[in-house]
């Protein structure tokens, strides 16, 4: 029950937060120099007054700005979220057609960086000191400091043109005809670069993390107390120091995992993804507003699901959060 | 003072990464006396492979520029750009995080609804964005880091004057009848200093990292030579000539690696709960 | 000899937004589209007009007057029959309300008639000489009658399931991965096409494209599709053919725009300085690959009516930094906008702006999205911009539109955005479009050459090489001056 | 005796790393429990009292070791026992219970889990077992409904019940020692009354040998059947209890011993009109659904020149009265005057004039001085913002200082080059800085060592007389409380239920809970 209203009042507030985005985005967005009828009139190599007239008439761009705003504000409230004449088609439709994709690039890369980093943090912090820490430690940091875009084309360098062990971009291969357990494979295939150096990163942000988490954790009375109860190191650091250094990770994690679905831009556009990152882009410089403010309004949106879900996470994990 | 710089020594990353950062930014700074001319200087054929003479010992690149050079002057723009962002954010992030967390209640609530504004869009989009609107330069690009990086600065400022307004030396500020603004200035943020020192020299890292990746996408300035540039247009030729990406990206990766030792250093040598310990 | 069956896999970029050829003309929805679509004619590497749905056709004496007789038995994708109320309301409806360019061709229209099922005949107003070179697919695509009339045709549904009389028919688009076409079983042109089905790619990434090429994904990679300093390594790879034929005509010309009406870019001899300044060999052969010629003058070299006797630019930066001094030239920064069309124009523009400084000129590039150049030039808010337009084989469809005062316009990137203006330069090109007598055009024409290459109102950079690179096992894919724009009608896979 | 001792520790000395204030925690420091008996260690903070406990355990911190000496347990040596031998030991043989309950137990683990590891840890019991043996052992710690409580997570249970958590712990496996480093210190006095109670109780039981780690003499008073004085890492005194107390031999311990406040009856000054009254003050906390009256309907007057002394177990709104009067809190109702004119609704600049009159001194030394500011500049930037000329403000800073017993050179010092005492004189010195006329001391020696709680006890009566000063004592020590105050306000769930004398309070307490605190008091003697 108190749960319940808890999440309402979360998802209110939730609420004011995108529809502020949504004004923003779009008050931004409109401030862009480059008028899409323009751009669509240079696409078409020609142009001349009635053109644009029509090609205006027909994104409502002849309407007052506060007028656009106000039909557009008034649409998505009906989850609509408008026409992409670029694409020609409705923008809910596209981002649904993009967004598996995404969910699935920045879905694996952060199931992996997870699953890795934590594991190579809690490997470094049990050997703090020694050289299989220094190592873990001296990889984290240099992945952290390496451009995505660069580890992304090394990686292409590497695993496609040199070895050949992997396809350089794509979603799948295209008219191959696989189905079922084949076509996951070949997909599983294509994802693996990308998300590979996507994930690099965040491996390496959650490993050094996990360490610091785990060294402070360790340094807490009630380590003392476990240690004092005779308990093995090994009890010690999974029971007591690993659960409560993880708390700090759920709440990053939370931050990222929404962040990721916006943020895959570079890797997207790298690896010829098909997803919404790659689409905000191309529709950013074909100015077309409503999709990349649909754009915009899913990756917000997502953020504040995974914020919704890390508190509940957060909340099965830490008894004092659920109390409350 | 002297403390301070006998923890920072005991940590030999933070060592490393001063000398390495020092030895960037020297050369950097002595781009001008380096490589006379600019780096935007067709002076030998496209395509010269490293390591092949000492008059381009780095090669040159798809017009024939030295990529040496390119490389001195691409770090002054990226340790600017990186710089002035991160005092960009600071300057937007320490104002609000300090009025949230000093003043609290409405104050603190609709700042952080600010703030959460800006951490819900997804920022390296956001980057984008605003940087392809004012129109790719040192100016719009430095902002748009600024603006997307200053959210956690504030929360960092708010957290950390939400905890020393408890402190019992700022109430006793406030019964010694000094005012608010004294008050936040010369009692508070000072002793907040040393978290947002360590949290700025890392965002000067991912400044550098910021400006590369939106120069990658050719979203840089395309007036000044910058290591995110010189990948992105190497990368049409990362086949033919590999030291074209390898160069810049080698460059991209030490400075940040520098800078992130030296965060950490700070971080363990200004850390209070490591400096101070009371039994 | 040919064989059927088989796929071709071929890069397209960008994606295009529609398929609908009648809505969307831009350039890769005319490589896409023009194989489910067709034009009344097509042209030859000569750019000589040649059968398409008109299987023959007649101009009067008076150049007012021209009769297209239709192929027989051509059908829709749909089932549906094909006749001259199409071709009838394809132009004069459909077309005269969505394709500026052709409406441009529509003012020259007095009426368009179908006397019977196989006929069309349009009637001019005053003779119009390049009015024969306006017929193919991407200057005036046929679209069916049936689906359209009466609907709003933006709007229409059916504008996703685009539907043809051509070759292949519209079989599946994935956005932002592929378009599929399947062969046309009912093609009116017995025997053809010969492929089964044609995958487009979407890869955004031009050196994912490269690598595509490489690793077999795709075999055809129509030109602008990887960066020319790909070409050289991809065109060394065991059964691969590069080609330069297909684009005569459109014979693309690139240049610096100037703007001819402020700043010191409104002196001729700062100009001329400009064109003495760039070094278009360098240019041509470290950013170009090799590719392409460097123009005399305004008109590409494929266009007809270029003046070959005209005398060439030489690089003279010496020469350029006189007349800069010349000009009055006070050191003012200009603006140069470049054209973002990928890795090599940015490049064109950081050797422009380095060429200009060896001779004093002080340049600042504007770096800007397609959106931004557009509008920059839309509003004429730029000193420099770099450029490449397209010249439909004649200097009336493709080369007066840059150069006419009639044509000075804020809003298009497309017009005389360097706002030169002269009486003369605009008769003489009315001159040229206004009779059918080649040697009339001829003087006219070259009078016009000699005046505009002394007054430079841009600066011609290159007549653009555009290299089709295919596996050499795919004959017959480049056969017209339109190349891949309807390129599968005829292509087959050597086994 | 012929009795062997349970542990015995032999000529120990642990080495600290270099850098630190010493060489070694403690130096040749020989010790002896024995079966049945309680050991305490007694020293100031620093002296190395938690060094020797942790010694015992195994459990000394990165960089400290044992340097030379042994730890003679069941016949064996332990000081160079390896990791999993430690373990063993730990918990079966020696058992340890530390200062802070409420940050010992792992706030994710439910407390009866955390009870049964103990037993999952030496392999004891049936898993099924186990969770009984935990559950029989709250009840035997006198947790409240244990049923319910071996389900609770730390956070849902008070310090008491916390420790006594702790306590059930150690006591699981029923080992032959047990180490309690300070484990009441966090705690009220009637807690810590109880947990005591319950530790004497259970060492009976079962017979263990207690080594109880403190710096209270009062607790060592009450418990202590041997202790040991350490000073600065070495042992000066041990011995049986009564001997130590009654009769010290060191020098050292006699100081500590006469550092320990007693308490004075003083008459009572003549009733003057008061200086500041307090009405029906209400201020209420809200965190959540919960709502805490920690000011309820307080109404008390302090007289021009009296020290009035507020004490109270944690959490009775002794602090919110004291922050409400110097205006850090607004209360929610009541109002507070000073000479006639309501103060409480003061507000800007008119509040900022008005706060001369009325300072602090904070209870923590090391908190409440800014570590970044000299103590010229924490003594002067008060006067300065009221108008007071730099120079002038500065001469009055140096006055202060010799006046709380400092040398001028102070000025240009930092706080952590200070002693806890020194600092917290500064601290009295800038209070005084604006000549106020009632001064606010919240537990003000509370967090200092006993001698030099007795200086700073003696400085502040000695300024009150020469200045004239009115002071509101808040404490929770009643000894410190009797020693300084003329009268005794007791606070109890924020509503003041005993306001007398000291000697009305003390002898003829009014309220039962009057009564229990001067009860629970360790080591607390009123001459009847
Ligand atoms: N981890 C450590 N590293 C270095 N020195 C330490 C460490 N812990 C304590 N010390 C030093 O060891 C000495 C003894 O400390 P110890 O904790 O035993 O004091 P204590 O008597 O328990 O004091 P308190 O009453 O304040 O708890 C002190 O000088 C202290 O500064
Ligand atoms: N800022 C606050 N927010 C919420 N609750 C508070 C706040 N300050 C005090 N309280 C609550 O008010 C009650 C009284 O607190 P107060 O600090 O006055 O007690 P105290 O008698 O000084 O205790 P102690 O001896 O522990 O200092 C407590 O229950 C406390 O938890
Ligand atoms: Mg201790
Ligand atoms: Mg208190």
């Amino acid at each position: 029950m108190k749960i319940a209203t808890r999440i309402a009042a979360r998802l209110a507030k939730a609420a004011v937060v995108l529809l502020a985005i949504l004004v923003l985005n779009f008050l931004l967005i409109h401030a862009a120099p480059g008028d899409p009828a323009v751009v669509m009139a240079g696409e078409a190599g020609a142009t001349d007054d009635v053109f644009l007239a029509q090609l205006r008439e027909k994104f409502g761009l002849d309407q007052p700005l506060y007028m656009q705003l106000g039909k557009y504000v008034w649409d998505v409230l009906h989850l609509d979220l408008g026409f992409s004449y670029r694409q020609q088609m409705p923008v809910f439709d596209l981002l649904m057609d993009r967004l598996p994709a995404t969910l699935l690039l920045t879905g694996s890369a952060f199931a992996v960086s997870l699953i890795l980093g934590v594991a190579a943090g809690v490997l470094a912090a049990s050997r703090v000191g020694k050289w299989s820490d220094t190592l873990i430690s001296t990889v984290a940091l240099l992945f952290y400091a390496t451009p995505l875009f660069w580890a992304a084309l090394m990686g292409v360098l590497l695993f496609s043109v040199v070895l050949g062990w992997l396809p350089p971009f794509g979603y799948e291969t295209v008219g191959s005809g696989f189905t079922g357990i084949r076509r996951a494979l070949d997909i599983a295939q294509h994802l693996a670069l990308p998300a590979l150096s996507l994930g690099l990163f965040f491996m390496a942000v959650y490993s050094r993390m996990t360490r610091a988490s785990m060294l402070e954790v360790a340094q807490l009375d009630f380590v003392k107390t476990a240690r004092a109860k005779g308990l093995s190191r090994a009890v010690i650091e999974r029971r007591h120091i690993l659960r409560n250094a993880l708390l700090p990770i759920v709440t990053l994690a939370g931050l990222q995992a929404g962040q990721l679905v916006g943020g895959a831009v570079l890797t997207e556009t790298v690896f010829a993804w098909p997803g919404i990152g790659r689409l905000m882009f191309e529709a950013l410089t074909q100015r077309d507003y409503n999709v990349l403010l649909g754009v915009f309004f899913v990756s917000a949106a997502m953020v504040i699901v995974f914020n919704l879900i890390t508190d509940l996470i957060y909340g099965i994990v830490d008894p004092r959060i659920r109390a409350q | 003072m002297k403390d301070f710089w006998h923890r920072f020594r005991a940590n030999k990353g933070g060592i490393i990464g001063l000398a390495l950062l020092a030895a960037i930014v020297a050369v950097a700074l002595l781009a001008p006396l380096l490589f006379p001319g600019n780096p935007w200087k067709m002076v030998a054929r496209p395509f010269v492979p490293p390591f092949e003479g000492m008059k381009f010992p780095l090669g040159t690149d798809t017009v024939g520029r030295n990529v040496a050079a390119g490389l001195a002057y691409g770090g002054r723009v990226s340790l600017l750009v990186g710089l002035v962002s991160t005092l960009a954010a600071l300057l937007i992030g320490i104002p609000v995080g300090a009025l949230a967390g000093y003043f609290g209640g409405r104050i603190d609530d609709l700042l952080m609804r600010v703030t959460e504004f800006f951490q819900t869009v997804p920022s390296f989009a956001l980057a984008i964005v605003i940087v392809a609107i004012f129109q790719p330069s040192v100016v719009s690009i430095t902002l748009a880091i600024g603006i997307v990086s200053w959210p956690p600065v504030a929360r960092l400022v708010r957290g950390e004057v939400m905890s020393l307004r408890q402190r019992e030396y700022i109430e006793a500020a406030i019964l010694q009848g000094l005012s608010t603004p004294a008050i936040i200035l010369r009692q508070i943020l000072p002793n907040a200093v040393s978290p947002i020192i360590v949290m700025a020299s890392l965002m000067v890292a991912s400044a550098i990292l910021l400006e590369s990746s939106l120069s990658f996408l050719g979203l840089g300035d395309p007036n000044l030579m910058s290591w995110g540039y010189m990948i992105g247009a190497a990368r049409t030729v990362i086949r033919q000539a590999w030291w074209l990406s390898l160069f810049p990206g080698v460059a991209i990766v030490l400075t940040v690696l520098a800078l992130n030792l030296i965060g950490e250093s700070l971080n363990d040598a200004l850390n209070p709960r490591l400096s101070r310990r009371r039994s | 000899d040919p064989v059927a069956g088989g796929r071709a896999n071929v890069v397209i970029q960008p994606e295009p937004p529609s398929l609908m050829l009648g809505l969307v003309q831009n350039a890769p929805a005319q490589q896409v589209a023009g194989n489910i679509y067709e034009g009344l004619l097509r042209y030859d590497t000569k750019l000589n007009p040649m059968p398409s749905l008109a299987k023959s056709w007649e101009v009067s004496d008076d150049g007012l007057t021209y009769t297209f007789h239709l192929q027989s038995g051509v059908t829709w994708h749909d089932g549906q029959p094909f006749s001259a109320d199409d071709v009838v309301f394809s132009a004069d409806v459909f077309l005269r309300k969505t394709h500026p360019r052709f409406r441009a061709v529509l003012d020259h229209v007095e009426s368009i008639t179908a006397p019977d099922a196989g006929t069309v005949v349009f009637r001019l107003k005053s003779p119009f000489g390049p009015f024969l070179n306006s017929f193919e697919v991407g200057s005036m695509p046929i679209v069916p009658k049936h689906i359209y009339e009466g609907t709003d045709f933006a709007t229409n549904p059916a504008n996703n399931t685009p539907i043809g009389t051509g070759p292949f028919k519209f079989a599946e688009w994935v956005k932002g991965s592929y378009i599929k076409l399947v062969k046309n079983p009912d093609y009116w042109d017995q025997g053809k096409p010969y492929l089964d089905e044609v995958y487009w790619h979407v890869i955004p990434d031009a050196a994912s494209r490269a690598v595509a090429y490489e690793t077999g994904q795709v075999d055809i990679l129509p030109a602008g599709s990887i960066e020319n300093f790909d070409i050289d390594r991809v065109k060394a790879l065991p059964n691969t053919c590069i080609t330069q034929s297909g684009w005569e005509f459109f014979g693309p010309q690139s240049w610096v725009w100037l703007n001819n009406r402020q700043g010191p870019t409104a002196s001729k001899e700062f100009r001329q300085a400009i064109l003495y300044a760039l070094d278009r060999e360098f240019i041509r052969d470290s950013l170009f690959n090799g590719l392409g010629q460097i123009p005399n003058g305004p008109f590409a070299g494929s266009t007809r009516y270029n003046d070959t006797d005209l005398k060439p630019w030489p690089y003279d930066p010496e020469k350029a930094k006189a007349l800069v001094k010349a000009s009055g030239y006070k050191g003012e920064v200009l603006k140069l906008v470049p054209m973002p069309y990928g890795e090599t124009w940015m490049r064109l523009a950081e050797v422009i702006k380095q060429n200009l400084a060896d001779v004093g000129i002080k340049v600042e590039i504007v770096s800007t999205d397609v959106a931004g150049w557009n509008q920059h030039l839309s509003d004429w808010d730029y000193d420099l911009s770099t450029t490449y337009l397209y010249q439909y084989g004649d200097p009336a469809l493709g080369v007066s539109r840059s150069y006419v005062s009639g044509n000075i316009k804020k809003g298009s990137p497309w017009n005389n955005v360097e706002g030169y203006s002269n009486p003369k330069v605009d008769a003489l090109f009315d001159t040229g479009a206004g009779t059918v007598d080649p040697a009339e055009r001829k003087a006219a024409y070259d009078a016009v050459q000699k005046i505009l290459v002394d007054e430079v109102p841009n600066a011609w950079l290159l007549d653009m090489g555009m290299p089709t690179i295919s596996r050499c096992s795919v004959k017959d894919l480049v056969t017209t001056g339109i190349g891949l724009n309807d390129g599968f009608k005829n292509a087959w896979i050597q086994k | 005796m012929d009795i062997e001792p349970t542990l015995s520790i032999e000529h120990l000395t642990v080495d600290l790393p270099e850098g630190a204030d010493r060489p070694h925690a403690i130096r040749d420091v020989s010790l002896q429990l024995w079966p049945g008996r309680t050991l305490c260690i007694v020293g100031e903070s620093g002296s190395g009292k938690s060094m020797s406990a942790n010694a015992v355990m195994g459990l000394l911190p990165k960089g400290v070791s044992v340097g030379a000496g042994r730890i003679l347990f069941g016949g064996r040596d332990i000081t160079h026992l390896s990791e999993a031998q430690y373990q063993e030991l730990r918990g079966q043989g020696i058992a340890m219970i530390f200062q802070e309950p409420m940050t010992a137990l792992n706030p994710l683990m439910r407390i009866g889990a955390q009870i049964a590891e103990v037993f999952e840890a030496h392999g004891r019991l049936a898993p099924a077992e186990r969770a009984a043996r935990a559950l029989q052992l709250l009840r035997e710690v006198g947790i409240p409904d244990p049923e319910r409580a071996q389900f609770a997570y730390p956070f849902q249970l008070s310090g008491g019940q916390r420790q006594r958590v702790v306590i059930a712990m150690a006591l699981a496996l029923e080992p032959r020692v047990l180490i309690a480093d300070e484990p009441t210190t966090a705690l009220d006095v009637t807690t810590q009354a109880q947990i005591l109670r319950l530790i004497k109780d259970l060492q009976t039981r079962h017979g263990m040998a207690v080594m109880f780690v403190t710096h209270d003499f009062g607790v060592v008073s009450e418990i202590a059947d041997d202790v040991a004085v350490i000073e600065l890492g070495e042992l000066v005194e041990q011995g049986p209890a009564e001997k130590v107390l009654k009769a010290p031999d060191h020098p050292y311990t006699r100081r500590l011993i006469a550092a320990i406040p007693t308490v004075e009856f003083r008459d009572e000054p003549a009733r003057e009109e008061p200086l500041l009254r307090v009405r029906d003050l209400v201020k209420e906390f809200r965190t959540g659904a919960r709502v805490v009256k920690a000011s309820d309907h307080v109404t008390l007057d302090l007289m021009r020149g009296e020290t009035l002394g507020i004490v109270g177990e944690s959490g009775s709104g002794k602090s919110t009265l004291g922050r409400a009067i110097v205006q850090l809190v607004t209360p929610d109702s009541g109002t507070i005057e000073m000479d006639g004119k309501d103060i409480s609704h003061l507000r800007g600049a008119a509040l900022r004039a008005h706060r001369k009159r009325i300072q602090m001194i904070f209870q923590d030394p090391y908190a409440s001085l800014n570590p970044r500011a000299r103590i010229g500049r924490i003594l002067t930037e008060g006067p300065i913002a009221h108008g007071r000329p730099r120079a002038e403000a500065e001469a009055r800073a140096r006055e202060l200082l010799s006046l709380v017993g400092l040398k001028a050179s102070a000025m240009e010092r930092f706080p952590h080059e200070f002693s806890g005492g020194q600092r917290q004189r500064i601290g009295i010195a800038r209070a005084l800085a604006l000549e106020p006329e009632i001064i606010v001391a919240d537990e003000a020696v509370s967090a200092l060592d006993v001698s030099v709680q007795a200086q700073v006890l003696d400085l502040l009566e000695d300024l009150k007389q020469r200045l004239g000063l009115t002071l509101l004592f808040v404490t929770h020590d009643l000894r410190v409380a009797g020693k300084i105050c003329d009268r005794i306000a007791v606070m109890q769930k924020g509503r003041v239920v005993e306001l007398g004398s000291v000697e009305q309070v003390f002898r003829a307490p009014r309220e039962a809970y009057t009564r229990s605190l001067l009860d629970a008091a360790p080591g607390l003697e009123v001459q009847p």
